[in-house]
């Protein structure tokens, strides 16, 4: 896929920061509002299509490796396996055991009002980031590539 | 800490590390090789070691004891009831599962080492190898269906992804288009199936729904989806054509994996008839819906069902693999005729099936058909094995153009002369042991079926002996004068399942009395695995 | 009657869907009946999820005071999972068509079928 | 001393009937035994590379060793050549089209909707 029309170049740009901040709204809010991990991910892995569609993947492979994007791609699942690893090694212990709950600093605070308190839920939106970087990554990989396919086939004909 | 503590924690937490442990080490894999190829190796195999380990000390504690063990994630261990926890139940029939999937998973690793080292993206094969490994291992442990259909999925897109990884070749690619089809669909038809009891019931967990299995209109619908689509996923004829184009195309090593997938899918069958319907079994309804017509146990029903698709599997296995030219698609059709014995003793079991339980031929035919399930893991997949050391060498799968190879590759032609004596039930091989337990226990029931399971069976001898003709025997021919043996790794790949092969066909009543005699008990007596999940029982 | 027509919608997705896997020649156009298949399923689940006069299964969401219905959401966690899983497939099987095309230049499926007999 | 063998040695049964593959392999040793003796009776003035050892094909000249190996495909060809009926059949059930893979899976499906008593 070559780049696109100025017009939709420009645009991109301007919207494609506003999506992102959405995406990492939806992202960290997963555990008060509906959303989370996957559903951010995909709404921050959808502003990376959109720049892919309107610069070309060519113009994307140039300034990122995809394997570099694999290696996130990973760090991100290995981060949610370790979060659950990590709860063998406290009191009582079990696998996926949610171990950062009551302390007062890292989502460790317990619900007590109606209010949308974020600083809440222990592991949860620690979970949430890592499977958010892992779909944000493994989505933009997945288009990534499968543009540059469609491309170099163009290429072939 | 002392020995005992260790080994307690061990145990405790080990049905959760079987899952975690290849997980874990599917997405350490990218950034480990990274540094180093050869580092990477000793990496994938020290994981199925340690992997292998928490199987161990598991499996001695199930077998030994005969418990069911649960393990609920992020929470207490204490089970209330309703259950609507996210939780492993590991009963004998599980734990024999886990091991046919260790075996066939450690193995393939092992030879993957050799096979797989002049391709590249090694990264991503030995990744999604570990995560088929932890999706097969998931499969046959949870005790939750909604986490069957989850870990049915992983299997499927990793096996799918690793059947395609010869991305050069159009055939390769084929085949996984066509796996992929069929697995999606299949896994859809799961899910559909499982919406529909939770619709009902409220409920996810096996052991729960069973207790609570009353046998409606949409019950029946519910097992027909079930059964059909996890049949389709084992490979039974006539849903059997994607598993010779896939098995036939795929690297060796994946091969072999794929056989422990194929089993997982039909332990599936195996635990959706006996348990989660288990007590509905004995109940009678009536044949195309006529009110005072054939009226039929629902074992009985699907039990007919189950011989007749399972004698249609081994016929067409078997005269498919007569006329195949090509050497690893043939050993696919033996597989799909292999299958075919595994289904007759769960056909015959569900046809003897009684109120008041199963006991006698049915018994001993089930035991027949889950001995199978291990043996024909082994069978099959040392002829995968042998079939890949043959390509590894020659770059030739064509029947009609190998030949003579006997003479380079002597230790790959003993083992293949091993498969075949084991595949077709000679003794004294594995594959004797539980074929003569099918056909002395079908025997009972009609002797149609032993004597069509026993023509089977020659046949498949005839098949394998075309194979060792037209590979190992004949005149040297010039294009392979320069053939060299395999290499170590995969030799010692070939070995342990040789070995396997052996001791069981040597010693099999110690095998039948102390791993498929629990597994088989466990697996008829679903009371038994409801109460373990369900306070207060029924 | 107005309850049924999710479960109609359930039936006519998946119909379709199998429609076009089982007579369509075109390898997108069998992806496509897959995706449909897999979003009658989603369907049928949240639609099992329903509750007349509920609201969304957030904690803080509840006006103090009142005891509104919640909706369940384990079949909307169900939901979600299964579209995870569909998006995996999805991009799996769109891979593959790209490399069957590279390979065979054809997307008709009677022509996909070096593997026969 | 031995008794961990115990398990080891037991007999095979099946519940109808028994095996004991122990006793198997030693009558199938002492059958080899047999086979290898009968063997030293033969003809003992056999001369390797004599005209002892050419094959005599009815008059006809001898071909190249590699052209005499019988190809994986045609090995059974009497047997696929007078069952040509069913494999006339099976082939045309594995014709390769995805679709009709598909097509199996919804015919087994209304199969057990029928035998169910679904229908």
């Amino acid at each position: 896929m070559t780049e696109m029309s100025k017009v939709v170049r420009t645009i991109t740009s301007l919207s494609f920061p506003f999506i992102l901040i959405y995406g990492l709204y939806v992202i960290a809010h997963g555990h008060l509002t509906p959303g989370g991990g996957f559903q951010g991910g995909a709404i921050v892995a959808s502003a990376l299509a959109m720049i892919i569609v309107a610069f070309g993947s060519k113009w994307v492979l140039d300034r990122i490796k995809e394997k570099n994007i694999s290696l996130l791609e990973s760090v991100g699942a290995i981060c949610f396996i370790l979060l659950a690893f990590f709860g063998l090694t406290y009191a009582d212990p079990v696998f996926f055991k949610n171990f950062v709950v009551d302390n007062p600093y890292l989502f460790g605070q317990v619900v007590t009002d109606n209010a949308a308190n974020i600083n809440t839920a222990g592991v949860i939106p620690l979970m949430n980031f890592a499977v958010g970087l892992k779909v944000i990554a493994g989505l933009f990989v997945i288009v990534l590539v499968l543009a540059y396919a469609s491309t170099a086939m163009e290429g072939k004909k | 800490m002392s020995i005992e503590s260790i080994m307690g924690d061990l145990l405790v937490h080990a049905p959760a590390m079987i899952i975690a442990i290849p997980l874990l080490g599917a997405f350490l894999t990218p950034i480990i090789s990274r540094i180093n190829g050869t580092l990477r190796n000793v990496f994938v195999i020290s994981i199925m070691g340690l992997t292998s380990l928490f199987v161990g000390v598991l499996a001695n504690d199930i077998f030994t004891s005969r418990v069911i063990k649960t393990y609920v994630f992020g929470g207490s261990q204490e089970l209330t009831s309703p259950v609507v926890r996210i939780l492993l139940e590991i009963d004998a029939l599980s734990m024999f599962m886990a091991m046919i999937v260790l075996i066939v998973a450690f193995v393939a690793v092992i030879y993957s080492w050799g096979f797989m080292k002049e391709y590249t993206g090694l990264d991503k094969y030995y990744t999604l190898v570990l995560l088929m490994t932890a999706g097969m291992f998931g499969m046959v442990l949870t005790g939750d269906l909604f986490n069957f259909f989850v870990f049915l999925e992983i299997t499927s897109i990793a096996s799918c992804a690793l059947i395609a990884f010869w991305t050069t070749k159009g055939e390769s690619i084929e085949a996984a288009f066509k796996y992929i089809v069929i697995s999606a669909i299949g896994a859809l038809f799961v899910l559909f199936a499982i919406a529909i009891l939770y619709g009902q019931y409220n409920a996810l967990n096996i052991a729960t729904l069973a207790s609570v299995m009353k046998y409606t209109f949409l019950d029946k619908v519910a097992l027909v989806l079930l059964v059909g689509a996890l049949a389709m996923k084992a490979g039974i004829v006539p849903m059997h054509m994607w598993l010779p184009d896939s098995y036939g195309r795929a690297p060796a090593s994946v091969t072999l994996i794929l056989v422990g997938a194929t089993q997982a899918s039909l332990y599936g069958v195996f635990r959706v008839c006996f348990t989660l319907y288990g007590k509905s079994l004995s109940l009678t309804n009536n044949i195309l819906g006529l009110e005072d017509g054939f009226p039929l146990a629902l074992g009985t029903s699907l039990g007919i069902l189950v011989v007749l698709l399972a004698i249609v599997t081994m016929l067409v296995g078997v005269f498919m693999a007569l006329k195949q030219s090509d050497f690893k698609r043939l050993i696919g059709f033996a597989a799909v005729a292999e299958i075919g014995y595994m289904m007759l003793g769960l056909g015959v079991a569900l046809l003897s099936i009684e109120p008041t339980g199963l006991s006698g031929s049915g018994l001993m035919a089930l035991k027949g058909g889950i001995f199978h399930i291990f043996n024909d893991a082994l069978d099959i997949g040392l002829m995968f094995l042998v079939a890949g050391a043959v390509y590894w060498a020659t770059k030739e799968r064509s029947l009609d153009k190998l030949g003579g190879l006997a003479r380079n590759m002597k230790y790959t032609s003993i083992f293949f002369v091993i498969g075949l004596f084991a595949v077709a039930g000679m003794p004294p091989f594995n594959g004797f042991a539980s074929k003569l337990l099918i056909y002395e226990s079908v025997f009972q029931i009609s002797p149609i079926l032993s004597i069509v399971a026993i023509l089977s069976s020659i046949m498949l001898l005839a098949v394998f002996v075309k194979v060792f003709h037209s590979v190992f025997l004949g005149p040297a021919i010039p294009k392979f004068k320069n053939v060299k043996e395999a290499p170590i790794s995969l030799l010692v790949a070939m070995i342990i399942i040789s070995v396997l092969i052996v001791f069981i066909g040597i010693f099999p009543e110690m095998f039948l009395n102390n791993i498929v005699g629990p597994a088989t008990d466990a697996l008829v007596n679903y009371s038994g695995y409801i109460d373990a999940v369900v306070l207060g029982g029924m | 009657m107005i309850y049924n027509i999710p479960f109609i919608a359930v039936a006519a997705l998946i119909l379709i869907g199998l429609y076009a896997v089982v007579f369509k020649r075109n390898l997108i156009k069998i992806v496509i009946g897959i995706t449909l298949i897999e979003c009658g399923v989603n369907l049928f689940l949240i639609t099992l999820g329903y509750r007349e006069g509920g609201i969304a299964p957030i904690f803080t969401n509840l006006p103090s005071g009142t005891s509104a219905t919640m909706a369940l959401p384990v079949p909307q966690a169900l939901t979600l999972t299964s579209i995870v899983i569909g998006v995996a497939v999805l991009a799996l099987m769109l891979a593959l068509v790209v490399h069957i095309y590279r390979h065979y230049n054809t997307l008709d499926a009677r022509e996909v079928r070096r593997l026969k007999e | 001393m031995l008794d961990f063998l115990n398990p080891l040695l037991e007999t095979f049964k099946t519940g109808s009937g028994f095996w004991h593959p122990i006793i198997w392999i030693i009558v199938a040793v002492i059958a080899l035994l047999i086979a290898y003796i009968v063997r030293g009776f033969g003809n003992k003035n056999y001369k390797a590379d004599s005209g002892q050892t050419q094959s005599f094909l009815s008059g006809n000249p001898e071909y190249e060793k590699e052209q005499m190996h019988v190809a994986g495909s045609n090995v059974y060809w009497g047997f696929l050549e007078s069952l040509k009926w069913l494999y006339n059949i099976l082939n045309k059930m594995h014709n390769g089209y995805i679709n009709d893979y598909v097509l199996w899976f919804v015919v087994i499906l209304a199969i057990l909707f029928i035998v169910l008593g679904v229908i």
